[in-house]
């Protein structure tokens, strides 16, 4: 197996019998749980600072422009040097502000961002969670965020931000649908709901390509969906710069703003994984059927890298849809989720079940 | 219709108006008192049918407040100024002819603002672009020390 | 079937769209080294103002400090917002004439609106308009300047 | 524990209530300084209040004290995307009152700058349109293209903008050498990018739904708002003051009037799009053909109109504009009145509007093209 130069499961394991032996069952698990905290945190809040900077970048090559090119080279600090910022800037409440949600609101939002990642897997041994119901878990855990996003907007006392909550609650609870159902798609399609079997299952081949029509559906669907579910692109009605100001953060600064800003980020990085790894093989290398010297020299790339490659590129679809398409109004927001993506999605799974009974895939 | 026959057939309509060849476009002065009839007579007759009013100027004359309307007509292509004088200048009045033309109700709503002309029958006679309590500033006897400087 | 068939007709036409409007953009993303936007503090070397480019009103001078000015004040008079304003004195010639001339010519650029009237109507072309355009100052005292410099006298020729 | 009750009573059905919102003035999406009192009920726009005033300053008022030359550069602040029309619209109106003829090579020039100055500006709306509308990269691809226009103006005028360009008898000054070569590579350019445009926005399915059947203006309604230039042709009121009361080289030229008679946001999209066109077309037929002759006739240090009142229409980008001098004999005029466009177009917009939803009151307000300063004066 060319995997094993670089699995993590030696690595995680042999921490783990080093904790075991020094410290007492309690201690060992409490350091464990704190590592593992302080991993996921420096790898969202970089990972994050790193999307921005890149939405910035490629935001700028879409608008022939060059993008923050003064701070750093190339401006690559440009999104530390925001982040300190928006850290040092004070931090204004409105005075009838809901004190306890108002300042409560952003916490739900990462959290529930925070939640979502800890099911992901990024390489082989490298997921902390690994549940047999990962799927479940994840989109159970995605939609929390929007009770966040409500409490922010009712709780600011202004009406933009209402409208900008109300319109997140409608997109989201509608929108939740669609992703599950196109994750249950590929659920039948995989029988399991373990993301780390579902990564296993694709050693062959993609789910993309070895579950062809169907799978291709649900791709695009999930992508749509996915998008909506992060409030971005097209789909930002939650925020609508043009019409709402800045929704349900019009009233939010400092910190609390970078908060669901820094969110909205993980969210685009969660969707993207969810769909590297479902669709798109999770961190298993581009394999070609007979081609066996092509597979040799893609299992040298290493699975991590592999599972960042198509977590960008996925990034960077979504990207070219919000710099692209303009935004949708409220009704034809939902219009397009109940009359279209639904009944699609609900075609496509007994498409898939077809697909599957039929054994009728590579 | 050309100008010629517009006078022709405007001084048969009104022989109480004073109708006047201008530089440009035929002119019909009016009085105050029958402003709004023959406005809508202006509007609604075949003939005329005045319905674009395309500019309404208030202006500041020395004993009386003058309002010029500028009206066209869509079908026909003919241009008209009727032009009123208020009684007063102080205090001017003059019938409103925004149920005629609803452009007129915010180039009256204008001139009310920076000329203080009253029109009467204005279901939403508010100041346009000053605050209350401002003055009328295309009055020439507008005094503003502190934004005006005179060379 | 009918209405079903236009549906699914409308989904890929749409699809269509989408993928047209997302191929213009990807052509520029594609091409990042074509962007059209300046980095321009850097590039101001070589950056070149058009030569009638109107920045700020400037009163040229020669090598011997000499300017065409003769202080008649007709660009005061068709300055529309004041900005110029000309102090003159009063000589004696050696030939015992009284006579006028330029003390300091005033100008206010912070008055300014850069039309181009003074330059057009002065007789002399005393006054023209020079391609700077970076008037930025902490101190707004600074945006009056005097244009002729301390010194200066009118160049010989120069009609009166 | 009757207050209870009646809250129970209350909350029987889920209650509702009207309230109203503050757009602007500062707002993104009003362009300015406008100030919107929107009444919604949810999401749905009951009524439109526009206040203005927050720019107002009175051009009308200075314009009394000043002289007719100084005047012009007056009214590049109003309308600033349309400076060279308005220009154009005081100094045809002085020398209308004056009986002065220009020489032809004036009038090639003014009408060719107009075209410009109506294409820049029909780009500048088209980004702007996107931005509402929520496709951030059209604003930049806008404004790619109108930079170049500016810098023709630029190198002829001497500024981008506030150009200035006209004066009572002719220009400021003539054509840069490198003028017309310029137009032509820029016109060669553009025809690339103005397909782009189209499918970028005008084909784009989000772009349809949101604009096909919204903010609906009959043709009655927009006559009797005044409703001008491209938002009044939408709606099938031909208004073109360059074809009805031809000024310039307009008489000289072939185009045609862009109307649309489907009255929704997608046709003044659409109309706008199509006027692009036809400034093509306009500026090729005259680029080569700039008689020879003087930019400027010799005129009076002073001018001084004769007594009298004297209006001149023009057709700017947003509509018809028009100047009306009521001159004494004196150098400066009695009474000033500049009717501007975008004054009738904005109070169009609560007709426009009513009934639809918050996020179609920016795309509505939008296809209307306005300028604060230009309502405002």
């Amino acid at each position: 197996m060319a995997f094993n130069i670089y699995d993590f499961t030696t690595l995680t394991h042999d921490i783990h019998v080093g904790l075991a032996e020094s410290f007492s069952p309690v201690l060992a698990t409490t350091i464990e749980w704190v590592i593992v905290g302080v991993v996921y945190l420096l790898f969202v809040a970089l990972f994050g600072l790193f999307l921005v900077y890149a939405e910035r970048k490629v935001c700028a090559a879409f608008q022939q422009r060059l993008g923050p090119t003064r701070v750093g080279p190339w401006g690559l600090l440009q999104t530390i040097a925001d982040f300190i910022k928006l850290l040092m800037k004070e931090l204004i409440m409105p005075r009838k502000a809901d004190w306890f949600l108002y300042n409560l609101a952003p916490f739900i939002v990462i959290i529930a961002s925070f939640l979502a990642i800890a099911v992901l897997p990024f390489a082989p041994g490298l997921q902390s969670l690994d549940f047999d119901i990962g799927v479940f878990y994840l989109t159970a855990v995605s939609s929390v965020g929007v009770i966040g996003i409500l409490l922010a907007g009712w709780s600011s006392n202004n009406k933009y931000s209402l409208i900008g909550a109300m319109r997140s609650g409608a997109q989201i609870l509608s929108y939740e649908l669609s992703v599950s159902l196109s994750l249950l798609t590929m659920v039948v399609f995989a029988g399991t709901m373990q993301f780390s079997a579902i990564v296993e299952g694709q050693r062959d081949a993609w789910f993309i390509f070895s579950g062809h029509i169907p799978a291709v559906i649900a791709f695009v669907v999930f992508l749509i969906a996915g998008t909506a579910e992060t409030n971005r692109g097209p789909f930002d009605l939650a925020e609508a710069e043009s019409e709402l100001v800045a929704g349900f953060h019009t009233e939010y600064s400092g910190i609390k703003f970078a908060m669901f800003f820094l969110a909205e980020y993980i969210n685009l990085f969660i969707v993207s994984a969810v769909a590297a790894t479902v669709f798109l093989g999770g961190w298993m290398p581009l394999h070609f059927g007979n081609f066996e010297s092509f597979n040799h020299v893609m299992d040298f790339i290493p699975p991590v890298m592999w599972f960042f490659m198509k977590v960008l590129g996925v990034i960077f679809v979504i990207m070219w849809f919000k710099w692209t398409f303009p935004r949708l109004r409220v009704d034809q927001i939902l219009t397009l989720e109940w009359k279209y993506l639904l009944p699609i999605n609900l075609v496509n799974i007994l498409l898939m079940a077809l697909v599957v009974l039929t054994k009728f895939h590579f | 219709m050309t100008n010629d026959e517009l006078i022709l057939v405007l001084t048969e309509k009104f022989p109480d108006a004073t109708i006047a060849k201008g530089n440009q476009y035929v002119e019909m002065t009016v009085t105050a008192e029958s402003l709004h009839e023959t406005a809508q007579l202006l509007k609604e007759t075949e003939t005329f049918s005045f319905d674009y009013l395309f500019c309404l100027t208030g202006v500041d004359y020395p004993e009386n407040m003058g309002i010029i309307y500028h009206l066209e007509s869509v079908k026909h292509r003919h241009v008209l100024v009727l032009k009123v004088r208020t009684a007063d200048r102080v205090n001017p009045a003059i019938d409103t002819l925004s149920d005629i033309w609803i452009t007129a109700k915010y180039h009256e709503r204008e001139a009310y603002d920076l000329l203080g002309i009253h029109f009467n029958n204005h279901t939403d006679l508010r100041r346009l672009f000053l605050e209350d309590g401002w003055g009328f500033p295309l009055r020439k006897d507008y005094v503003d020390e502190v934004r005006i400087v005179e060379r | 079937m009918k209405s079903f068939i236009e549906y699914i007709v409308s989904i890929f036409k749409g699809v269509w769209t989408l993928l047209i409007g997302m191929k213009v953009t990807g052509k520029y993303v594609f091409t990042p080294w074509k962007h059209v936007t300046h980095s321009y503090p850097e590039n101001r070397d070589t950056l070149v103002m058009f030569e009638r480019f109107r920045g700020e009103v400037i009163m040229p001078h020669d090598a011997n400090n000499e300017h065409k000015c003769t202080g008649c004040g007709i660009c005061e008079l068709n300055c529309p917002n004041g900005s110029i304003e000309i102090i003159s004195k009063s000589i004696v010639t050696p030939e015992g004439k009284k006579k006028r001339l330029i003390d300091q010519h005033i100008y206010h650029l912070g008055m300014c609106t850069l039309c181009n009237l003074c330059v057009k109507a002065c007789p002399t072309g005393a006054i023209v308009m020079g391609q700077n355009f970076e008037h930025a100052v902490w101190d707004r005292a600074k945006l009056t300047k005097v244009l002729n410099q301390p010194g200066s006298k009118i160049s010989e020729g120069v009609k009166e | 524990m009757s207050e209870i009750k009646e809250v129970i009573v209350k909350t029987d059905r889920l209650a509702t209530d009207k309230y109203q919102v503050n757009m602007g003035p500062q707002h993104p999406s009003t362009h300015g300084v406008l100030r919107l009192l929107v009444t919604l009920e949810g999401e749905k726009v009951l009524n439109v209040q526009p206040h203005t005033g927050y720019i107002h300053s009175g051009i009308e008022k200075m314009c009394e004290a000043i002289t007719y030359p100084q005047i012009i550069h007056l009214t590049d602040r109003m309308d600033y995307l349309s400076a060279h029309m308005s220009n154009e619209a005081v100094a045809l109106c002085v020398e209308n009152a004056l009986q002065i003829e220009v020489p032809d090579r004036v009038k090639y020039i003014r009408t060719i700058m107009d075209e410009l100055t109506r294409l820049a500006s029909h780009q500048l709306w088209w980004c702007v349109y996107g931005m509402d509308l929520g496709a951030l990269t059209t604003f930049f691809y806008g404004l790619r293209d109108r930079e170049l226009i500016l810098d023709i103006f630029e190198e002829t005028c001497g500024a981008r903008m506030t150009v200035s360009y006209n004066t009572p008898g002719g220009l400021m000054f003539d054509i840069h050498p490198n003028f017309q070569k310029r137009v032509k590579d820029y016109i060669k350019y553009f025809k690339t990018k103005l397909p782009e445009y189209d499918q970028l926005l005008s084909g784009n399915v989000i772009m349809r739904e949101r604009t096909e059947g919204i903010g609906y203006l009959t043709l009655e309604e927009a006559i009797d708002f005044g409703v001008t230039g491209p938002s009044g042709r939408a709606s099938g009121f031909s208004n073109d003051v360059r074809k009805h009361q031809p000024y310039s080289a307009y008489p000289l030229v072939k185009f045609n009037e862009i109307l649309d008679h489907r009255c929704d946001s997608l046709a003044r999209y659409e109309v706008r799009i199509k006027e692009m066109w036809e400034s093509i077309s306009i500026i090729e037929q005259l680029i080569d053909n700039i008689p020879e002759g003087d930019y400027a006739l010799k005129m009076k240090g002073v001018l001084k109109l004769p007594e009298g009142e004297f209006y001149q229409r023009v057709e700017t980008a947003r509509g018809e504009f028009g100047v009306f001098i009521i001159s004494d004999g004196k150098k400066n005029p009695y009474r000033l009145k500049f009717r501007s466009p975008g004054f009738s177009n904005l109070f169009a917009l609560n007709n426009m509007a009513k009934g639809h939803k918050i996020a179609d009151l920016v795309a509505i307000m939008s296809t209307l093209d306005l300028i604060i300063p230009d309502i405002d004066r």
